[in-house]
């Protein structure tokens, strides 16, 4: 299965300026550090870390919309930095983004309509007396009346917008899509109803989606493979079921243990694989195993050595040099 | 794929349709709005009805105070003012929107490219303002009265090319909060062209602040051209405007407080009417307030 | 409230350092309030310099007169002249040589004694090429100053100016003048101390210190106390003057108002200054109504005419040109437009300079102007391009050329249509004859109708209309060499009814000098020339 | 911050030199000159001589290289209309009048349209809003050259308080301040009332009501520095404004200021005297915009330059 | 004797739309000591009631048509300003959900923190900011001294969050009102902030009020929980009760729609339609368009919150009748 989507050792850094005026210093911050990723047609990977992981920097890169400090992205074999502005967006309409704030995502003085319709007749798919037609269709498509293409995105609920993110989305049939958040800003009840039509939608259309998340239980429900980011680096990747059910990562254990449970009989258990800290600033990151601040089975070597990510068992990488040991 | 023909289509109303309907609610902009429309046609009709011409003189009369055949008095010429100010209007309404409207074409499309380039493009473009902003514009004007000759439509030039230049930086700094704007991102991932994002996602967006300014630069062009017709750039007595006509009238407010209180009266109602037109109509341009 | 109080302390830290700069200028000023033995003028604008020979401006001279002293002055009231720096003087026959005797109590106001070499001294300053005075003209009358001054001759002793001793100074002229002597209370015609120019620069620098407070040594009734620039001129008596005794004033304080005459008629009325040099034209009626006894309104040896440009068509046919003359009713402009501040005028020559007031005159006469028209091929102004009128921005221009306009269009039939201009650009304008009607006026610098007279010469710089007759050049020469005072002023009568009947001219008005003074203010008596002696004033404080 | 600011002074050169370059050339663009035949006929060679003693005469290149090579010594030449002093002397005996003009009626401006912006935005869209800002308002609607002499008709002559013109007693500036300040009065009451506006719907400011502080230690400690940001941005327009605005005020005033010197220069053709007067206004300008980004950096903990 | 006693709370917004009916009849009690947690999705009043209380619903639009709420021997829906200020901050503290835009951006943490020390105990600076140095270890920011003097921009979301429970637990409040304390930040970083809740209410012995629209965060800390839907409480039982015995239709599906239960694979459960439109008026059940078990019945009459058990009140009509288990 040749990939859709190969990110090879992608390192994103911003030089920041911190402080206002005074004891200015200029930093370096490592927002994505080497990463690599593959996306087969039609694959779904969910790409999961805590906030400042990197994790959206993947994705923005990935759409162009921050340069990549070094490494490669290949769509289709093509590489994305190196073709012209005019390729660029010829390239544009296969590889589409949803994004986490569907309040933010959408122009707030743009119709419905004229949000959907808008990328078709730019890119010239369709002529503008067919656009009605066509943008009923994706409503519906997405589940929404087509009666409301007249409205604004403010009187619409959260869900109804990132439907409306969505189909706008499937406008220009992309191949890939990619959705950071798309349900982290909605409510429980609606959070499902998304995640859903993402799923079915991918399955019938045969998309590609690369799904970001800070929560492991929901991409485990619409993933094929997850990946796990801490401090810009993947730390852990591997088939859905067994990152979920069997993580090897000591980071993701823990990660998969902080997901509060619905059932008050088993927080006593909790406790004790609290983890400690916030995660680390991506300016200084610490010597050695990034996460070994936080974790609880560090060692004195775990200081000292950045750990490769390295295969463990089929379909499985984990950067932890105790990964056997703490099976 | 299932194709659903759209049968009938909710709230079928244009932004400005839609701002039109709120901006009715709001009583004072509404007032506004219509105290405007009234002026307007008021300096457009009544030159046509009044029974004397802006150059009319009576001489012997001189400047006299109002009376039942001259409304609101005449001037040292024995000019019949409402009706100089009737005609006034017609200059300065046209120099104040004409005016604008050059200084706002410019200062968004300036301050729009600026803000969305950013960088190096933006950084000259803004020193470029900083330099335009200490230049003297006495000087300027008279030079442009020598080379380009006079018209009423130089003057909109003349304006025009001074006042953008806050406007540009207005626009500019509206563009560089939205450009990390998601849905401006989101455009960009679409692969829209640069100019549909300003014009379309950007520039639409800024409106706000660019609408209350622009009912700040009018007065402030409408008082301009009284300096710059002063200077000769400007209309050519015995046509008048209310700016010349205040600044001839702050001279003998003592004497004949009257030349100075009326035509006063028409600016001041003009722009407190603009100013509460422009605020409402920020207002109503926002599709996201009308729900609060 | 931290940091808003910081704010605060740093505002005052700034508002103090500012008024510490300011203090350092300020420091000796005094307010405003009528102090006795002190006059308080509102000056119509601030001097460009207090530099006798740079200067060129009325304001100028008005508070030079104060400082500095000629050979000759004028009587304030006669205008006739009297004893300056020098006590007496003989002029030869031909009335070219002016021999000088100096007053031997005149003495500058450092205590030095005055000579004849401080006047040799200040005519070849004022001669100097280099130092590029503008009215570095005026003594060309002398022998060979042209000539110096334009750097044809470089050695200063072939001009016609002497020192016979230390208390003589022989004057030769090139051309007998008449009004030689008159000319003296110029300021152009001023003394000026060689050892305070030379001590503060060369004699040929324009820009130097010596004009400024502290530094400057004069020779007039009053010497320079301060000098805040658009502030205030404080000038105290000159006890070293020499008749001192009958200085009357302590003080003088010039507050220039940079021409707001608004603001100086306020100050007036407010009672912060005594006397104003203008009055803002439209007060005149309201202080003729209210308070006539403080107005002063008198006849001003200026006048307010239009010139047209002879070279356009249609205003190179003299008949357009009278009747557009004609047409001009000045009693109205003078009385409804201008609040009756001042005289219509026929003529160009103001009535009574130097004893001439002239015999001819374009009297306001519609119907004939009509068929002056009609007779020129415009009938009821038929086929009559538009007419311009050239103006520069002030108010008063405006009013005057609207009011023409209308006359013009109502009497005549002629569309006119006004254009105002900036000072420079009208003056450009003018010169180079690029107008159809222009706005223009005249003021005699000295008693005597040749003022106007030489002006409409062919060759002459202030002619500016494209006019030209050689009869009238004729005229004017014999007017100029003429001795007999008499056969002059016919030649100039001739001379000027030759213009008027061809009038590349319009007479519209005589000026009046329009000013304020308060009942403490004796001694400012008025005359044609506006010219004002403060050594004569003095003021009374009512102790009330 | 010291090497923010030098980097910025820096900047300020290539600007600084352009503007000086843009104005040598525009000014004599403009027609007539210094020195020229006024209402009475010079000699043309004594216009001649006149010129030639301010090199006027060379050519244009040759006048431009002399200048700024004096410019780049620091010398402005003398001025060429007011021989009594050279123009860095007029620009130092005029300049403080006209900065202090300028810092009076900011502070009046402050506290008219602050107050009226604050007042304004604590009860948006009511009689409490509406009136503080129509007042405001009023500044924009009365142009200088009527408040000017409409203050001085009531203060001075009407009830004698205070003084026609001038600009050396404390009593002098009060007028002159008022009238400037008014004019900055409406645009920072407009400034005032929506960022306050804006900050007071921010949920810092609920955290502060819940800690159970007075409304007025709301406003004032936790609202007031926030709100005022956008006041302070328009800070560096508006001191420019006030800058090169102040000549309609110093005229009616007859304040012996800079603004009015500059636009005098410019109608006599005064080159040297306006050059230095356009430098000097573009360097304050530039020092002011610096001043307030700093200002603005010093007063949120946020901002940051890259 | 309950510390907080609300009844019949009712707060309305009147807007330009129509009235918004946020809270439409609130009861519920607080006892000394207990952790309730009120849950619901958003719109569902939850964080009005809670705003409603110490009066920080901004009025207008926001109005209290009716209700008392007595605390410490005063109405808090009918006291004057100067009485609420001296409740507010002081016995009553509240930490809200953004720690991003909660604190002033423009104050340093430590003028923050001591703020309500020195409005509420006129204690002088230097003992305000012992105290907050004490507080802020206690709340685990270590170098307390220094960061006191740093403002808040230089700090992650969970320590800023950790400030805001400091400044709100400085005065050692009788009831702490947590309006989503945990939503904005990572899950790592939530577990921590919970457990720092639960330890201080334990130190302290206060109140608490977690209002959040996780019902994973619920289960971990609270001791009883009220299920707030559409400007009601529609359930209201212990957590055992709840988790183990949900009754109402709209607990259930909520329980049921929560994807980290869910299996992976199949559709993910969901509750169909949206939440109300809160303008409109309602009859009856406020779910009943969403409910699986709706009959007509539901969309009639007033359904009061009945115990169905000990401790444990539904307002379902179908439930109580025994129609539905």
């Amino acid at each position: 299965m040749s990939a859709l989507l190969d990110v090879q050792s992608l390192r994103v850094h911003f030089p920041i300026v911190e402080g206002p005026v005074f004891n200015r210093r200029k930093s370096i911050v490592r927002a994505v550090d080497g990463v690599d990723l593959y996306i087969a047609p039609g694959e779904t990977l969910g790409l999961v870390g805590e906030s400042g992981c990197g994790k959206s920097t993947v994705a923005r890169s990935i759409v162009q919309l921050v340069k990549p400090t070094s490494g490669a992205i290949r769509f289709n074999g093509q590489d994305l930095a190196s073709i012209s502005r005019t390729q660029l967006r010829t390239l544009r309409p296969s590889i589409q983004m949803v994004f986490q704030d569907p309040y933010a995502s959408l122009n707030p003085r743009m119709t419905v309509f004229d949000a959907i319709a808008e990328p078709m007749i730019a890119h010239g798919l369709i002529k503008l007396s067919e656009a009605s037609e066509r943008v009923a269709s994706l409503m519906a498509r997405v589940g929404l009346a087509a009666r409301w293409m007249r409205k604004y995105p403010h009187e619409f609920s959260g869900g109804q917008r990132q439907r409306i993110a969505i189909a706008r989305a499937l406008a220009l049939r992309p191949k890939l899509i990619i959705a950071d958040e798309p349900v982290s800003a909605l409510d429980v009840s609606v959070q499902a109803q998304i995640l859903n039509l993402i799923a079915e939608l991918c399955r019938e259309e045969k998309l590609a989606l690369l799904l970001i998340s800070h929560d492991l239980s929901v991409v485990k429900h619409l993933s094929d493979r997850i990946a796990v980011m801490y401090l810009g680096k993947i730390v852990e990747l591997g088939r859905a079921e067994d990152i979920y059910h069997r993580p090897q990562h000591p980071y993701t254990r823990a990660l998969i243990n902080a997901v509060p449970i619905p059932d008050p009989t088993r927080k006593r258990d909790r406790a004790a694989v609290l983890l400690q800290g916030d995660p680390p600033s991506p300016i200084d990151p610490p010597q050695g195993c990034p996460f070994h601040p936080r974790c609880p089975h560090m060692q004195e070597r775990c200081k000292q050595v950045v750990p490769p990510l390295e295969p463990h068992g089929e379909n499985r990488v984990v950067a932890c040099i105790r990964a056997e040991e703490l099976q | 794929m299932t194709d659903v023909a759209p049968t009938h289509i909710e709230a079928g109303a244009s932004l400005w349709r839609d701002a039109w309907r709120r901006l009715r609610k709001n009583h004072l902009a509404a007032i506004s709005f219509f105290l405007l429309i009234a002026m307007v046609a008021l300096v457009i009709v009544g030159p046509w009805v009044s029974r004397y011409s802006y150059e009319t003189q009576d001489r012997e009369l001189g400047a006299a105070p109002p009376s039942a055949s001259h409304w609101f008095g005449t001037d040292d010429l024995g000019r019949d003012l409402f009706t100089r100010i009737l005609y006034g209007g017609r200059i300065s309404l046209m120099v104040g929107l004409c005016a604008t409207a050059v200084s706002l074409g410019i200062g968004v499309i300036y301050g729009a490219v600026a803000g969305f380039a950013g960088g190096r493009i933006d950084s000259a473009l803004m020193r470029i303002v900083d330099i335009l902003y200490t230049l003297p514009f006495t000087i300027i004007v008279i030079i442009l009265t020598v080379y380009l000759g006079k018209s009423i439509v130089l003057i909109f030039m003349a304006i025009g090319a001074v006042e953008w230049l806050t406007m540009a930086r207005i626009v500019r700094g509206q563009v560089v909060a939205l450009r990390h704007k998601e849905f401006v991102e989101a455009a960009y991932v679409m692969g829209l062209r640069r100019r549909r994002i300003v014009l379309r996602h950007l520039i639409p967006n800024a409106l706000g602040p660019i609408i209350v300014y622009t009912t700040l630069t009018i007065p402030q062009v409408m008082l301009l051209e009284a300096v710059i017709s002063f200077l000769g750039l400007g209309v050519q007595a015995p046509m008048s405007s209310w700016g010349v006509l205040i600044q001839d009238g702050a001279k003998v407010m003592e004497d004949n407080a009257w030349r100075l209180i009326f035509p006063s009266l028409f600016l001041s109602i003009t722009l407190f009417s603009l100013n509460f037109l422009g605020d409402g109509l920020r207002d109503a341009l926002d599709p996201r307030i009308s729900k609060d | 409230m931290r940091f808003l109080l910081g704010h605060t302390s740093l505002c005052i830290a700034i508002a103090l350092t500012l008024s510490a700069c300011n203090g350092q200028s300020g420091s000796t000023s005094k307010s405003k309030a009528p102090r006795e033995g002190v006059l308080r003028v509102a000056a119509d604008a601030e001097p460009q310099s207090l530099d006798p020979q740079l200067t060129t401006g009325h304001t100028e001279h008005r508070i030079l007169t104060s400082l500095f002293e000629g050979l000759t002055t004028l009587n304030q009231k006669t205008l006739e002249v009297e004893p300056g720096v020098a006590k007496t003087w003989e002029i030869s026959e031909d009335g070219r040589t002016y021999t000088f005797h100096l007053n031997p109590d005149a003495k500058w106001s450092d205590g030095a004694p005055m000579t004849a070499n401080d006047f040799v001294y200040s005519f070849k300053r004022i001669l100097s090429p280099k130092f590029a005075a503008e009215y570095s003209y005026m003594p060309w009358c002398i022998e060979n100053a042209e000539a110096f001054n334009k750097g044809t001759i470089e050695d200063f002793a072939q001009v016609g100016v002497k020192a016979i001793d230390n208390a003589t100074l022989e004057v030769k002229l090139a051309y007998p003048a008449p009004y030689f002597l008159s000319m003296q209370m110029h300021n152009a015609w001023f003394p000026v101390q060689q050892a305070t120019i030379e001590k503060h620069g060369k004699i040929d620098d324009r820009q130097s210190d010596w004009i400024l407070a502290g530094n400057m040594v004069s020779n007039g009734p009053f010497k320079l106390a301060e000098w805040k620039p658009n502030e205030l001129i404080r000038v105290v008596r000159n006890e070293h003057y020499w008749d001192a005794k009958n200085i009357k004033l302590n003080e003088i304080e010039f507050y220039p108002v940079n021409g707001n005459l608004q603001t100086a008629e306020r100050m007036f009325r407010a009672g912060e200054v005594d006397t104003i040099e203008t009055l803002v034209i439209t007060k005149v009626p309201v202080y003729k109504r209210d308070n006539p006894s403080v107005l002063k309104l008198e006849p001003f040896a200026g006048t307010y005419f239009y010139r047209m440009n002879v070279t356009r068509p249609p205003l190179d046919d003299p008949r357009v040109r009278l009747a557009l003359a004609m047409s001009v009713d000045k009693e109205s402009v003078c009385n409804d437009v201008l609040f009756g501040a001042f005289t219509p005028a026929n003529a160009l020559t103001p009535p009574g300079l130097g004893g001439y007031t002239a015999e001819a005159g374009i009297p306001y006469d519609l119907a004939k102007a009509k068929a002056l028209l009609a007779e020129a091929g415009y009938p009821d102004g038929k086929g009559m391009r538009d007419i311009e009128i050239l103006y520069n921005e002030s108010e008063d221009h405006q009013l005057v050329a609207e009011a023409v306009q209308d006359m013009w269009k109502k009497g005549l039939g002629i569309n006119v249509v006004t254009n105002k201009q900036e000072w420079k650009v009208y003056l450009s304008s003018m010169t180079t004859l690029n107008y159809d009607v222009v706005r223009a006026g005249w003021i005699a610098d000295f008693l005597d109708p040749m003022n106007y007279c030489e002006c409409f010469t062919t060759d002459n710089g202030n002619n500016r209309t494209g006019w030209s007759n050689p009869q009238y050049d004729e005229l004017e020469k014999k007017a100029r060499h003429e001795l007999d005072p008499k056969q002059r002023f016919a030649y100039m009568q001739e001379a000027e009814k030759l213009l008027l009947s061809q009038t590349p001219i319009i007479p519209i008005y005589t000026y009046r000098q329009r000013y304020l003074i308060n009942s403490d203010l004796q001694g400012c008596d008025g005359n044609i020339l506006n010219y004002m002696n403060y050594k004569y004033m003095s003021v009374t404080r009512n102790k009330s | 911050m010291i090497r923010f600011i030098l980097r910025r002074v820096l900047g300020f050169i290539p600007v600084f030199l352009i503007i000086a370059t843009l104005v040598f050339f525009l000014i004599r663009l403009a027609p007539g000159g210094p020195f020229m035949e006024g209402e009475r006929h010079v000699p043309p060679e004594v216009l001649e001589q006149i010129r030639e003693s301010y090199n006027l005469n060379a050519p244009l290149p040759q006048q431009y290289a002399m200048y700024m090579w004096d410019l780049v010594r620091g010398d402005l030449g003398p001025s060429m209309q007011q021989p009594s002093r050279t123009v860095s002397q007029w620009i130092v005996l005029r300049a403080p009048v006209s900065v202090e003009l300028g810092f009076y009626s900011l502070i009046v401006a402050l506290i008219i349209g602050l107050s009226a912006g604050i007042i304004a935005s604590l009860r948006p869209n009511t009689l409490t809003d509406y009136i503080p800002m129509s007042i405001a308002m009023a500044g924009i609607c009365m142009p200088t050259f009527v408040m000017g002499p409409l203050l001085v008709l009531i203060f001075a002559l009407k009830f004698q308080w205070l003084p026609v013109s001038g600009w050396d007693a404390p009593a002098e500036k009060i007028l002159p301040s008022i009238t400037l300040g008014t004019v900055y009065a409406a645009y920072i009451a407009r400034l005032a009332r929506g960022g306050m506006f804006e900050v007071l719907a921010q949920d810092f400011i609920r955290t502060a009501r819940a800690k159970g502080l007075s409304e007025t230690r709301v406003v004032l400690r936790h609202a007031l520095r926030g709100g005022l940001q956008p006041v302070i941005s328009f800070l560096g327009p508006a001191a420019a404004g006030l800058l090169t605005g102040s000549f309609v005020v110093e005229k009616i005033f007859i304040i012996p200021g800079l603004g009015k010197q500059f636009v005098d220069a410019a109608f006599n053709r005064d080159y040297t005297m306006l050059m230095g007067a356009v430098l000097f206004y573009a360097v304050l300008i530039l020092i002011f915009n610096l001043i307030v980004d700093v200002a603005q950096a010093w007063l949120d903990p946020r901002v940051r330059y890259d | 004797m309950p510390l907080l006693d609300v009844k019949n709370l009712k707060t309305h917004f009147h807007t330009r739309a129509g009235i918004v009916r946020a809270v439409d009849g609130v009861s519920f009690s607080v006892a000394p000591g207990e952790m309730l947690g009120i849950v619901g999705e958003s719109g569902s009043g939850k964080s009005v009631a809670n705003l409603s209380l110490l009066g920080l619903v901004p009025m207008p639009p926001g109005k209290i048509e009716s209700g008392t709420a007595q605390f410490d021997g005063v109405d808090l829906l009918h006291c004057t300003n100067a009485q609420r200020r001296t409740i507010r901050g002081k016995k009553i503290s509240m930490v809200f959900q953004d720690p991003m835009t909660a604190l002033n951006p423009y104050l340093r943490i430590g003028d923050q923190i001591m703020e309500p020390l020195l409005i509420h105990e006129n204690m002088s600076k230097a003992d305000a900011r012992a105290r907050a140095v004490a507080m802020l270890k206690r709340v685990g920011i270590h170098d307390a001294e220094r960061r006191l003097r740093e403002y808040p921009h230089r700090f992650s979301g969970g320590m800023r969050q950790r400030v805001m429970i400091a400044m709100a637990l400085i005065t050692h409040p009788q009831l702490l009102i947590a309006d989503e304390p945990t939503t904005a930040l990572d899950v790592t970083v939530q577990a921590q902030i919970l457990e720092l809740l639960k330890t201080m209410q334990a130190e302290l012995g206060m109140a608490v009020i977690l209002i959040t629209h996780d019902l994973g965060v619920i289960a971990e800390s609270c001791d009883r929980v009220l299920v707030m839907y559409a400007g009601r409480i529609v359930e209201s039982a212990t957590v055992d009760d709840l988790f183990r015995e949900p009754k109402h239709p709209y607990t259930r599906a909520l329980l049921a729609s929560i994807p980290a239960t869910q299996e992976k694979g199949a559709q993910l459960y969901t509750i169909q339609g949206a939440p109300p439109d809160l303008t409109a008026t309602m009859e009856g059940c406020p779910f009943a368009p969403r409910c699986e078990h709706a009959q007509p019945q539901c969309k009639i009459g007033p359904i009061p919150l009945a115990e169905i058990a000990p401790g444990h009140a539904t307002a379902c009509k179908r439930i109580l009748a025994g129609e539905i288990t």
